[in-house]
């Protein structure tokens, strides 16, 4: 698919960096990376859920294993400085991404945002969170951070509460002001909902957790990869995004925390590279950010990362972001066009770039699979989002989301293919 | 490919806007309900034997959910009628995908299955085989 | 550098799947994957730090990014199913290599070994330990094990002991059957010291450990990658290893677990994929392995490390094991031969392919750097078992390991660097 | 490549094995400890200032460890007396670099700079500018 018309970044040279996206689909799915009896242009647009890998990154990974492959930290032998440079500077790579001025200090290497989330909830949570404590989430909380602050409050007592949302999918500020109060020790909030696309205003929340004395966990699992994001401008006191969702790798992602707050968090996981010293009775800790990564790392991971957001700062994040506005504006137009689609989340010109709905009569699994005969690729499902969905009265939603590749011709394809959906279940 | 789809052909449609036997019984021999999370669907199954207890004479099925899910229920309900429980314990996924007639994806595999899971539990947990609350479908079935 | 001898491997063949055993070194190391000022060849002794990865298992992760990259699980497109069928099938895969005959229902993936210890004992120790409980180690444990279950023993009030080594380096199991006793809940033992190479009598542990109600976690972090392992003839209760130390990625490991066990487990990381339902109030949990895998799963790396499986039975574990025997003892024998050399752990024809010394008035790091000045790479340090260099009276010591493509001459220029150190330190 | 190092010249090895002012001063003006937890190195400086309060007159060390460690301590001994306090603090890295007269392998300067951080922060912490117990050398020195 070529890139007729003009947009914010050079859609037609993105692509040539990914592979992928020149296979086709439809043929036996049991036999991954046979491809011979697919003959469908795959329409990829579940970018929420993963973003394709380009070349760049991936030769960044085949360069590590076959060019200075070793274990890091403390290996004085010739590769193993080498992939403890590599290493170690990705983390200031990152660092830098999300205007950390503290560097590696403040940016510790996590497996993915769940992991991020996880850390800072036993880490801190189960030290820190009493039962007269609360935690204030919101409604359109992705499982990672909900599931994850329920139980941790679950096995201390604290209370959790959620801010609703209004009409539109936006927070309802007021009741925001109503829920954080003295008691509230950490409030948790999306960055951009992964479902209904809102951009939450993180920054006023987090004026509004520290005016309590609380910390604020922004999830940036859907803001980091779509746009600029500086975590001292929003004043966060942890931030957390997955590699795999902004070009990057699997199994990589980021926690970054305030250098005082990470300073006097106790450590999590325990075991090798996060030790000072340890005798059979007692340890003490490594320095930031070390002291949060036990064992042997995602080393690989962790410089595809930053080849990563290298590949991404080419293009501009600014650019990042006007592509994905216009994406998503053009689908929620196109989408609107129709009586018998729902919409989920705020209007076309202010959201992130994805949108979910659902089309009358038809259940979401059914349009999926209708839509992935065509080769158009979506999710379908509560995208890790139940209880929102729930409240939206919604079993299951479908949801297109837009990355620097897609074009409107893609969007256009996710349209005719509801038609295929509307001839079949009419 | 026809209208543009391999798995959603006539037959399939035609039950799931249609279905067959849909409701309950009044007095079923027994009755189990599944879900399959992934999904959100969910399926109860009456069943009323005949006097032999062993044989099937009626079948029932309520619920909510895709397309897959609530065809196979319905088609179930009228291929029931007839087979022992011993026979409906019989079935595998294969059956499944030669009475629906279509090749179904692996992913939505479950969906296709779970009617037949929550009858095949329901006929164990009269014969006191198994003792569980509800059915779920599981990904290696 | 060619294998002259018969082997029982085709180290020959193996070399040549690795194109990181080509390289020189000895340049500049700041600037990695640029090579053109290493000149010195490069005899890679650091295996059980980590070791390399051949064509073929990084082959497989490029094909998945460019060919199949998805997120998994409830994905219903294409691409998703292809992915999601790779990775689940990856467990089966990983759980035949060590004999579960549970499959991927009793192996989760997690970053590393040290995650794995980790999941342990936060998510089945933090729940079931009390002040009267005791968990035995022993005093060769790495720090994964160690320091992990000293700092959960310290949250709940439990007892840590240590059993005893002699002074071949070896378990005095007279000391194992006094600490194992009724207050035993878990027995953490490792399977090959990475330190000493001692290999040690798991089965019998594991019988000691079960007669008295405990549970026995066998950390196989040096034992999966260099011999046959059945868990079930180990009757292990949880074992666990990863990926980067068999031919595999970084950032992939295993944790196996007794069917029973780990569903009676609580689970521990929160996040998307683990759940079944979720609302507002609370959760429950999905199905075998996935309550243990939260969030976006290391998808390549679990690709890559069933492709690593495979490279591995291809050469034939059992041919691995002899390779890995004749190395140690091949190195055991030479550094015999000096008197100012001195070995920790038992004789050369009883250990895991590695050997660890010290040279008189060398101190470990400074040797290292020597023998790096001659493209040697071993480690120095306290290879994360510092307890056990306290009690060995050393700070640090010296390590080669060994693995598929390793060669006699490669202990030979070991044996050789060794000189130029005793010249400079005269 | 001489004999076949490049970081273990004469001079290095010869401070390590012949060490100057080695051991304790008896009236120190200030002493610290330090370690290098990865490598397991230690040093412990002793200073002596001169009547103004400013000008490092004596200086001894002790500790353990690898050669570079302690050859960069012995020489830093005969380097500092006659500079100031101030001069001290500004040392950095590639003062330690000159001084040894070879390129420190980067996993290595950890070790080098030791000794100069140990009297750096002695000196921060006799004039009240810092309160550590120990020094430990840092990463990103
Ligand atoms: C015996 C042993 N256990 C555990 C580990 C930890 O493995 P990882 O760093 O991959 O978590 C290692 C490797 O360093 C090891 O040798
Ligand atoms: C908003 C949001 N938070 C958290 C996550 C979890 O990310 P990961 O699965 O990489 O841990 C996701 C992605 O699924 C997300 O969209």
């Amino acid at each position: 698919m070529e890139a007729k018309e003009s947009y914010p970044v050079n859609v037609g040279a993105i692509r040539s960096d990914f592979p992928i996206l020149e296979r086709n689909v439809g043929g036996d799915t049991s036999t991954p990376g046979e491809h011979d009896d697919d003959t469908t242009p795959l329409v990829y647009l579940d970018n929420a859920a993963t973003s394709h890998t380009p070349k760049q990154v991936v030769d960044s990974i085949v360069e590590y294993y076959h060019g200075y492959n070793s274990n890091v930290h403390r290996g004085i032998h010739h590769l193993s400085q080498e992939a403890s440079i590599a290493y170690e500077d990705a983390h200031d790579r990152v660092a830098e991404f999300i205007g950390a001025s503290g560097g590696r200090e403040e940016v510790a290497f996590t497996k993915n945002t769940t992991e991020a989330m996880n850390t800072v909830a036993y880490a801190w949570g189960l030290n820190e969170l009493s039962p007269d404590d609360s935690v204030v989430l919101t409604e359109m909380e992705h499982h990672a951070s909900l599931v994850t602050w329920q139980q941790i409050a679950k096995k201390v007592g604290a209370e959790v509460r959620y801010i609703r949302i209004d009409e539109d999918g936006r927070l309802d500020m007021e009741h925001a002001k109503e829920l954080i109060d003295d008691s509230t020790k950490m409030v948790s909030v999306v960055h951009i909902s992964n479902t209904l696309g809102t951009i939450n205003p993180v920054s006023d929340l987090a004026d509004m957790a520290h005016d309590v004395g609380a910390y604020i966990f922004v999830d940036g699992a859907q803001s980091a990869p779509t746009r600029p994001v500086d975590v001292e401008t929003i004043d966060a006191d942890f931030f957390a995004f997955s590699g795999h969702k902004m070009c990057g790798p699997t199994g990589i992602g980021a926690l970054y925390g305030k250098r005082d707050i990470l300073d006097e968090m106790q450590p999590y996981h325990y075991g090798g590279s996060m030790i000072r010293r340890v005798t059979f009775d007692d340890a003490t800790w490594e320095d930031l950010p070390w002291k949060f990564e036990a064992g042997t790392p995602p080393i690989a991971q962790g410089i595809g990362f930053a080849a990563a957001i290298d590949y991404l700062d080419d293009i501009g994040m600014e650019n990042v972001q006007a592509h994905e506005e216009l994406l998503a504006e053009y689908a929620y137009d196109r989408l609107s066009e129709f009586d018998d689609i729902e919409i989920y989340g705020p209007p076309g010109d202010d959201r992130g770039g994805l949108v979910s709905f659902n089309l009358d009569g038809v259940h979401a699994h059914d349009l999926s699979s209708i839509l992935n005969e065509q080769g158009v690729a979506i999710r379908a499902g509560d995208h890790c989002t139940q209880p929102l969905h729930d409240k939206l009265g919604a079993a299951a939603s479908t949801r297109a989301s837009f990355y620097i590749y897609n074009t409107k011709d893609e969007v256009d394809a996710l349209v005719e293919g509801l038609d295929i959906a509307r001839e079949l279940f009419a | 490919m026809g209208i543009g789809s391999d798995m959603y052909r006539q037959q399939i449609l035609d039950h799931y806007k249609n279905p067959r036997n849909h409701g309950r019984l009044d007095s079923p021999t027994f009755s189990h309900t599944g879900e399959n999370p992934s999904c959100g669907d969910t399926i109860t199954m009456d069943v009323q034997l005949a006097d032999d207890g062993e044989t099937i004479e009626r079948v029932a099925f309520s619920g909510d959910g895709c397309a897959i899910s609530q065809a196979s229920a319905s088609m179930l309900t009228q291929r029931l009628p007839g087979t022992t429980l011993s026979e409906l314990n019989e079935m595998d996924t294969d059956d499944i995908t030669e009475m629906l007639g279509v090749d179904i994806s692996p992913m939505r595999v479950k969906c296709a299955v779970l009617a037949r899971q929550v009858a095949q539990d329901g006929a164990k947990i009269h014969d006191g085989e198994i003792e569980i609350e509800q059915t779920k479908t599981e990904d290696d079935d």
